[in-house]
């Protein structure tokens, strides 16, 4: 026989004023199963925890209702009480007679009766409770970082100092992302390389950390704190332990109207190259649609001519495979392409730019070596306008319907910088709306406008047209209301970004959601920002949504406070209320695993009895506790009602239908 | 804001609330705590998400003498469990469609997506949902009447 | 027919004298020309009893769940409605596809023996098909009746082909018909709620629960049912009860909804015929009309309208008929 | 108002005994404190929890008890499991008696019996062990052989210990399946421990325990040279009604329910093996 | 013998159902079931076939037994069957002649000992308006049961022309009801009746299943008919559903079930099909595991068991629902030709 203990609670007068308590306990009473009713004045309290405890053990109680506060309050507290007097912890339901009962009604006949029904359907619950135990897995004390821009680098900088072994897959033969391909930074406009190739540096030299450059995800397997890692190593051609990054090759290959791809493909590389002056690894790629050798299978000078003998044209890709606790997804943006965009004519005008581009044009190690060229006949620009919001907040379907969050500022110091070492020339900024929320943005661009005079105009561009060799950038002026056309020498385009295609195939390998504009979806949008939904996955910088360097920064710290949080234990207490099959009823019909958000169901063969001597063998699902979240949704596809979830099973809740109905 | 519980009524429906855990009960738990009032004939139970809600436990209200089922959930996007109410809308959108198809009244069912901070709104909904099944009437539809032989 | 007959003869004499398979799931004679039933056969020798005719209307699909599992291959003689079902069994695990064989057959819709004998035809001895004319031989003398009017429901408004097939036989091509297989569906949505409930009171209350419509469907193949199962909560045997009647079919339709294929096997068993294709047809009008066309059964992969979603979907209080308001 | 046996009466639990870790020993009377009703060695009755369900149980108290009867109850379902879970003073409705009993009055009358249980299996016996030690003198020399898995699975363990085993002219014999700390009595399966026992075969047997014992045992006796007619033993099939009107506790022509539970092994014999 | 035109049989109706209820074949939704007649029920007396038998007038689909008051640990029992007192007579009207004997067959079970006393007071409180056959179909072999289609017995038997039906009454109950509706009868219908009988002899003669074999089916041979290996084959379509079951007027399986009410428990009982997979299930085993077994047993009890308790009388009546009705066209006739006897081939 249960033996339920019911405990009413006054809340001072907060629920007393409202609730007779002591009618509520007095029926309560002789409820089929209940052996102890009480109430008190604060059952949260010290002593009314004292209460529980006691009646727990003098009465030798199966199951506790509290009636009292809402559970979101206090059911953590009464399950500690419970579980300290010997009683399972998840043996506890709390009756909500405030918040839902006595906060809400006036009449206490009403109320009262009203609790008496809250506190059944508790009982009701109770005693179908079971008790439950948290389950235990261990943790693989090391870490992924897919990606290795700034947000990789800078979590894995963090896991590493922490003292965990990371790894870092990146699939371009460098790591460095976008930041490295960046001229300054906003606000502070110091030199991007400056501050990031440290950093990069630092990876590279961290006894902790193993780049993995030129690498790609294969496949994941396993859960939190035990997730099977297949990674495949792209052949480079050149051996990474042998090359010492002296780039004779690269003098000497014949073939060097590759384009460069890191300059915005501005300019040409050979076939055989090292992204940039400060790449880590500071090895040499070969890329075989460009080589000749490889192509012809005549040539082989970069190997006649390498020192070490790095060069093999046999390599093929290869495959390893690594177990880690943790995964950090950094896989990071790239700018949206504007060929969708004919009004601004970027495609039949070579100078009509991206901003991106204008970075590498600006930069020192650029294909102009800094000085301000415009593409077309290598003159300097005189007349430089800039259109903003190209393909962001743009719901016409061209675009993206979001903010990209950092084109305002980017935009606003590249208009500075010119303005700055090339005073002669007029800067004109069409623009819809200015964004400078963050510390110092707001003054970097009133400075802009203020100090360096740049011209902003509000209002959309129309059309861009080549007239006689100038760009005419047709525009409104929303504030003179009046239509405008700048004769320019070059247009700048300050092109949306968007998550790297690449995470899509990444996401679908961890189970991590992802939404209509290929962002990864977050945990939970305020409160758990840099966890994805999948345990174990942690999301950095723009692969979660736009955002600049210092956010970047920060998020890709956080994560690597989560990383370092999870790695440190040594087993994973998992959540006790989780998804359950009960095998002799499941059909393997994998619908439950197409509606699970954290891929936590698996499926197996099993031989079951059938009687008579005979047995069959048949698919069922199993679920890893450790993954699971215990949302419910498979319970409710599973048609034969196999599934079903600890805490909150079907049974549970139907009696406490049964009990609320039954007025 | 129509208070219904204290106009005196012959008929008082019976109103069994489906909530989530995380958004809707918690919205209820502000309506509490902000002292909003809505008729005591609305109870609640607790899921995780509702997507937790299986087309049984709606039935199973109705079998037991509910007179109209509302299930509340995170707005949609903002589920604890990223996407467990997208299931919900599903589910029942299709499930109330077709008990309609069968000739049940559909205003004893409900969809709302309450989150936690819509205190104010849950005892709106609520009252409103009260209202509309008052006047529709007792379930006579979809109960089982043995249910309440004997009394 | 009696052409495609001998060809699917040959076909299964050849499957099995050769070893190729190990059985062959098809239907066998019954005592009138009316009345053949599924049948499995292992030998040539029991080829005596195969037939393929107008009446071959069952799905034989469900009975590889079991059938298939023995040791070698099996196969099957498949119309296109059937298909549907094999591969949504497929899609959910319940049948290896490696270890069947399908053979497509033709079918030119099938005939409803109560049909024919509510149109006032009994002891019926013989029945030919001549395009649109059923010529039936009776006891009594011969009469001739219109073919659309004693097929199966099923088969009034299928527009179905083959979707899975190994091989076929098919000597007679079926003309793609201009049918609306809503409509009845509609008329119902026209309806006002008080008509729509007296109607489907009317028909559920001849319910006898006996289940044929369950365990005839091939998307209700649970190894154990929620309505034999005491720990569902809502286990039923034979209960008249109003609620009990709509209960189960309810819950029935909800559970396969996004997997029914629209076979139509429901009807078709229904001993009261209780137009339960009814109930499963508005679940597939309200998916195709709110989440996009959807056919089950046309693949062996790929989710439910049910188990998936998209941001953008319509809330369930602006939905009235199968299409959002 | 003619009598309806499907209406079952009110009892009381007056006493709950735990036996083994799965089986607990239910006392019941009337509501009015008295014995619901007469019954003989071997019968049955319906025991139900009401919502809950309905189950047979064999009555396990001798009928020569006049004050209450007894039910020793192995919790292996949903009614069983609610059934354990009771306390003494709650109430059950039980009817009945159901069945064929021993023929105690007849065949068994100046006999020497053998009772040879498993497990469980003595619940059915106990009401005939303790019906022949209650008219000691119409019977002859009584032997019984009791197994278990454990000595913690012997059923009715102080019973048998502290009056069968001290009754002049009944021989205990116990046994358990595997050796075991704190008993230091026979450990061996039933079957072959009868076989070592070296029975007088002119015995009348009645065996009752799983069908896997029952099976194995009775080769024994066949062996020893017992005659299947003086063998007996009880089937258990699923029952509704327990009057043969429901339909599903056949095996061919005759009805657990009502033409058994009791079965001569000879009459087993001509039914189709569907049990 | 005396007849009423079809014009007045309203009016019958009517006047029966003064006194007591009738239950009789109505049109619902298509379909013809036995039902409770009221003014505008469509009656369809031609219908050869109910759907469901009239069995459910005795042993209704479900039916309340008992109801439980519980109140803390005490259990009340209360006798539901005091309503039976107050309730009116019934008269059951237009059974066929098979239909009749399948009552008799379930009066050997219900009012075998121990009396069944629900069904003992629908029965006895029934008066039985048989109805003659006169088109039967090729689905039909009641002649193999020795059950004579063109003159069933029962308290009053009726037989239906273009324009009359003819009535005889048999028994007291019969002559009572008879008194009752006398006002609406006359006298005449002799020769119709004799001659009506005659022409559907001759139609019972040429129906395919007439002359089924049954000699096999003795109790001697219940171990070898129970062990042939064509149950196996015969069964292998079955879908394991109830049709034939809940169609048949004489299955009569139950099962005893509690449904929980807001005050206490109602113990009802509802029909229940050997064919289903859980009808023999136990906690700790099941004693027919396979469909075969199941289907065997449906069969074997229609042909053998019952037989066997019940002085050779078969559990079948020839009635040819299962013909009709089995979703896959398994049937009794099937295992009758297969295992009756050699003249069956």
């Amino acid at each position: 026989m249960q033996r339920i203990g019911v405990f009413i609670c006054w809340c001072g007068s907060n629920i007393a004023a409202t609730v007779d308590v002591e009618k509520v306990a007095e029926v309560i009473k002789s409820e089929p199963g209940v052996v102890y009713a009480a109430n008190y004045q604060y059952m949260c309290s010290e002593n009314g925890q004292q209460l529980v405890k006691q009646a727990i053990k003098e009465h030798n109680l199966t199951g506790i209702v509290i009636g009292a506060c809402s559970p979101r309050m206090h059911e953590a507290t009464f399950r500690k009480a419970a579980e300290a007097a010997g009683l399972n912890p998840y043996m506890v339901e709390v009756a909500n007679i405030r918040e839902h009962c006595s906060w809400i009604h006036k009449d206490m006949e009403e109320a009262t009766e009203k609790a008496v029904i809250l506190v059944r359907t508790a009982i009701a619950k109770v005693k179908l409770n079971a008790p439950l135990m948290a389950g235990e897995s261990p943790v693989v004390k090391r870490a992924l970082v897919i990606g290795g821009g700034i947000a990789g680098i800078q979590a894995a900088l963090d896991i590493a100092d922490a003292g965990f072994e990371v790894d870092i897959v990146e699939k371009n033969a460098t790591i460095g992302g976008r930041m490295a391909q960046i001229d300054k930074t906003f606000p502070t406009l110091d030199c991007s390389a400056c501050i990031l190739t440290p950093k990069m540096v630092d990876c590279a030299q961290h006894e902790k950390i193993d780049i993995l450059s030129y690498s790609e995800v294969e496949d994941v397997k396993g859960f939190v704190g035990n997730f099977n890692v297949k990674i495949r190593r792209k052949a480079r051609f050149v051996d990474e332990t042998k090359c010492t990054g002296c780039k004779i090759c690269m003098e000497k290959c014949p073939s060097k109207k590759g384009l460069n791809e890191f300059n915005m493909n501005l300019n040409t590389r050979p076939a055989i190259y090292i992204p940039f002056a400060q790449a880590i690894p500071n090895v040499a790629v070969i890329d075989p649609t460009q080589c000749i050798k490889m192509k012809t299978g005549k040539c082989g000078i970069c190997q006649k001519f390498c020192g070490v003998g790095a060069i093999d044209y046999e390599q093929k890709d290869t495959f390893i495979e690594r177990q880690y606790g943790a995964i950090v997804v950094a896989t990071g943006f790239k700018p949206i392409s504007v060929d969708n965009f004919n009004e601004y004519g970027y495609n039949d005008n070579k100078d009509v730019i991206t901003s991106l581009e204008l970075e590498r044009l600006m930069n020192a190690a650029g294909p102009t070596n800094g000085v301000l060229l415009r593409p077309s006949d290598g003159e300097h620009p005189k007349v430089i306008t800039f259109i903003q919001c190209v393909g962001s907040r743009d719901t016409s379907g061209c675009g993206k319907p979001y903010c990209s969050k950092i084109c305002c500022m980017y935009t606003a110091k590249h208009a500075m910088l010119i303005r700055e070492k090339y005073p002669d020339t007029e800067v004109h900024v069409f623009y819809i709306d200015v964004r400078t929320p963050g510390k110092n943005y707001d003054e970097f661009f009133r400075r802009a406008v203020e100090q360096y005079g740049v011209d902003y105009i509000k209002g959309m561009v129309g059309k861009v047209y080549n007239e006689n060799g100038k760009l005419m950038v047709q525009g409104s002026n929303l504030i003179d209301n009046e239509q405008i056309t700048i004769e320019s020498d070059l247009v700048v385009l300050a092109a949306a970004i968007e998550p790297e295609p690449s995470v899509r195939k990444i996401a679908t390998l961890l189970t991590a959601s992802i939404d209509t504009n290929n962002f990864l979806t977050e945990s939970h949008a305020k409160l758990r920002p840099v966890e994805s939904p999948t345990a174990g996955v942690y999301l950095a910088g723009v692969c979660q949504g736009p955002k600049d360097i210092p956010e970047t920064v920060s998020q890709a710290s956080a994560c690597a406070a989560k990383v370092i949080g999870l790695l440190v234990k040594d087993k994973l207490k998992t959540n006790p209320c989780v998804a359950t099959p009960d095998e002799t009823m499941c059909n393997g019909c994998s619908q439950c695993a197409n509606v699970c958000p954290y891929g936590a169901i698996t499926y197996v063969e099993k031989e079951f009895r059938l009687g008579g001597g005979k047995t069959e063998i048949r698919r069922v699902a199993s679920v890893n506790p450790a993954v699971c979240q215990g949302c419910g949704a498979c319970t409710v596809t599973c048609p034969s009602g196999a599934m079903d979830l600890k805490g909150f099973s079907s049974k549970q809740i139907m009696s406490e239908v049964e009990a609320i109905c039954k007025m | 804001m129509q208070d219904v519980s204290t106009e005196k009524k012959e008929f008082t429906p019976n109103i069994v609330a489906f909530c989530c855990n995380w958004c809707s009960y918690a919205g209820a738990d502000l309506a509490g705590s902000s002292r909003l009032t809505y008729p005591a004939n609305v109870k609640i139970i607790r899921v995780p998400c509702s997507c937790r809600v299986n087309p049984m436990f709606v039935l199973k209200a109705f079998q037991r003498g509910a007179d109209g089922v509302i299930l509340c959930g995170c707005h949609p996007g903002d589920c604890h469990y990223v996407t467990g109410n997208y299931y919900t809308r599903r589910r029942m959108a299709l499930l109330y469609s077709f008990l309609n198809y069968m000739g049940i009244e559909k205003e004893r069912t409900r969809v709302e997506w309450v989150s936690a901070a819509e205190g104010a709104r849950f005892a709106s909904v609520m009252n409103d949902f009260v209202k509309q099944v008052t006047e529709l009437g007792e379930n006579k539809r979809l109960t089982d009447l043995r249910v309440k032989e004997g009394e | 027919m009696k052409e495609v007959e001998m060809k699917m003869l040959e076909r299964a004499k050849a499957l099995l004298e050769s070893g190729e398979v190990a059985r062959v799931v098809a239907w066998k004679k019954g005592d009138f020309c009316f009345d053949p039933s599924p049948a499995v056969f292992e030998s040539v020798e029991e080829l005596d009893t195969f037939v393929y005719d107008w009446f071959c209307g069952a799905n034989l699909s469900k009975y590889l769940i079991q059938i298939a599992k023995k040791e070698g291959k099996t196969a099957v003689f498949l119309k296109p409605c059937d298909t549907y079902s094999f591969n949504q069994l497929v899609k959910e695990h319940r049948i290896d596809r490696e270890k069947v064989y399908v053979i497509a057959v033709e079918c030119l819709a099938k005939l409803d023996v109560e049909k024919m004998k509510a149109k006032g035809v009994s002891m019926i001895e013989s029945v030919e098909v001549v395009d649109k004319d059923v010529h039936v031989k009776t006891a009594y003398g011969e009469e001739t009746l219109y073919k659309p009017d004693v097929v199966l429901t099923k088969c009034e408004t299928c527009n179905k082909t083959h979707q899975a097939k190994d091989e076929e036989i098919i000597l007679h091509e079926r003309p793609e018909r201009d049918v609306n297989r809503f409509a009845e569906v509609e008329k119902l949505e026209a309806m006002t709620e008080d008509e729509r409930f007296a109607f489907w009171r009317n028909q559920l209350s001849k319910c006898i629960r006996c289940n044929a419509c369950r365990n005839v469907c091939p998307a209700c193949s649970c190894v154990k049912c929620v309505f034999d199962n005491p720990a569902s909560g809502i286990s039923a045997k034979a209960n008249d009860d109003q609620f009990e009647e709509q209960l189960f079919h309810i819950i029935r339709a909800f559970h396969v909804a996004g997997r029914c294929t629209d076979c139509g096997e429901c009807s078709r068993v229904c001993p009261q015929n209780i137009p339960l294709h009814l109930l499963n047809r508005k679940f597939i009008k309200d998916i195709d009309g709110l989440y996009g066309e959807f056919q089950a059964g046309e693949t062996t992969e790929g989710k439910t309208p049910l188990t998936s979603f998209t941001e953008g979907d319509v809330e369930p209080k602006d939905v009235f008929n199968g299409e959002a308001k | 108002m003619i009598e309806e046996t499907l209406i079952p009466k009110v009892g009381v639990i007056t006493d709950v005994r735990k036996d083994t870790p799965d089986v607990k020993t239910f006392r019941v009377v009337g509501t009015d404190g008295k014995k619901l009703f007469q019954h003989m060695p071997g019968q049955c009755a319906m025991v139900s929890v009401p919502g809950v369900g309905e189950c047979m149980f064999s009555i396990t108290s001798s009928p020569t008890n006049e004050e209450y009867m007894e039910f020793s109850i192995k919790k292996c379902g949903c009614v069983t499991e609610v059934i354990h879970a009771m306390e003494v003073g709650q109430q059950i409705t039980v009817r009945g008696p159901y069945g064929k009993n021993f023929p105690v009055e007849e065949d068994f009358k100046g006999k020497d019996l053998l009772f040879i249980a498993g497990g469980i299996g003595l619940a059915p016996l106990r009401s005939v062990i303790n019906y022949v030690r209650h008219y000691r003198d119409h019977y002859g020399k009584v032997v019984i052989v009791y197994g278990a898995r454990s000595k913690d699975d012997l059923v009715d363990i102080e019973e048998i210990q502290t009056e069968w085993m001290n009754e002049p002219n009944i021989e205990v014999y116990l046994t358990i399946d595997r050796p075991q700390e704190g008993w230091d009595g026979h450990v061996g399966f039933v079957p072959a421990y009868v076989k070592e026992l070296g029975l007088d075969p002119n015995m009348t047997a009645v065996l009752c325990g799983p069908p896997i014992m029952i099976k194995f045992t009775l080769a024994g006796l066949l062996e020893l040279g017992f005659e299947k007619s003086r063998v007996y033993t009880t089937l258990e099939l699923r029952m509704k009604c327990g009057v043969g009107k429901c339909g599903r506790c056949n095996v061919g022509d005759k009805f657990v329910c009502k033409d058994g539970p009791v079965f001569r092994m000879t009459e087993l014999d001509e039914l189709p093996d569907e049990y | 013998m005396y007849r009423i035109s079809k014009e007045k049989l309203n009016d019958l109706y009517a006047k029966i159902n003064e006194t007591s209820g009738l239950y009789i074949p109505v049109k619902r939704a298509g379909e013809v079931n036995y039902a409770v007649w009221g003014e505008g029920k469509e009656v369809s007396l031609e219908t050869l076939k109910t759907v469901k038998s009239p069995k459910s007038m005795f042993f209704p689909q479900t039916e309340n037994m008992m109801k439980f008051k519980t109140d803390g640990k005490n259990i009340e029992v209360i006798d539901v069957r005091e309503q039976f007192d107050e309730r009116r007579p019934f008269v059951l009207f237009g059974v066929k002649a098979c239909d009749y004997k399948a009552i008799e067959v379930l009066d050997k079970v219900f009012l075998g000992d121990p009396v069944d006393s629900y069904y003992k007071m629908r029965r006895e409180t029934t008066t039985i308006v048989t109805l003659a056959c006169s088109r039967p179909e090729e689905s039909c072999f009641c002649k193999v049961f020795d059950v004579d289609a063109t003159a069933p017995q029962g308290d009053v038997t009726t037989w239906l022309d273009a324009e009359y039906l003819y009535w005889q009454a048999n028994t007291e109950k019969g002559e009572a009801l008879t008194a009752l509706v006398q006002e609406l009868l006359e006298e005449g219908g002799e020769t119709e009746v004799a001659t009506q009988q005659a022409q559907t002899k001759a139609v019972i003669e040429r129906l395919p299943f007439s002359n089924l074999d049954l000699s096999r089916f003795t109790p001697e041979n219940l171990n070898a008919l129970f062990n042939e290996k064509e149950w196996e084959e015969m069964s292998e379509a079955c879908l394991g559903c109830g049709t034939c079951t809940f169609v048949c007027p004489t299955c009569q399986c139950f099962d005893i079930r509690d449904f929980k009410t807001n005050e206490g428990v109602i113990r009802y009982r509802c029909w229940d099909s050997c064919m289903y997979s859980d009808f023999t299930l136990m906690a700790h085993g099941n004693s027919r595991t396979t469909q075969m077994q199941r289907f065997r047993q449906r069969f074997m009890h229609k042909l053998v068991y019952y037989p066997s308790q019940y002085d050779g009388t078969y559990s079948c009546v020839g009635c040819g629902r299962c013909v009709n009705k089995c979703p896959q066209n398994l049937n009794i006739v099937k295992v009758i030709k297969t295992l009756g006897g050699k003249n069956n081939d």
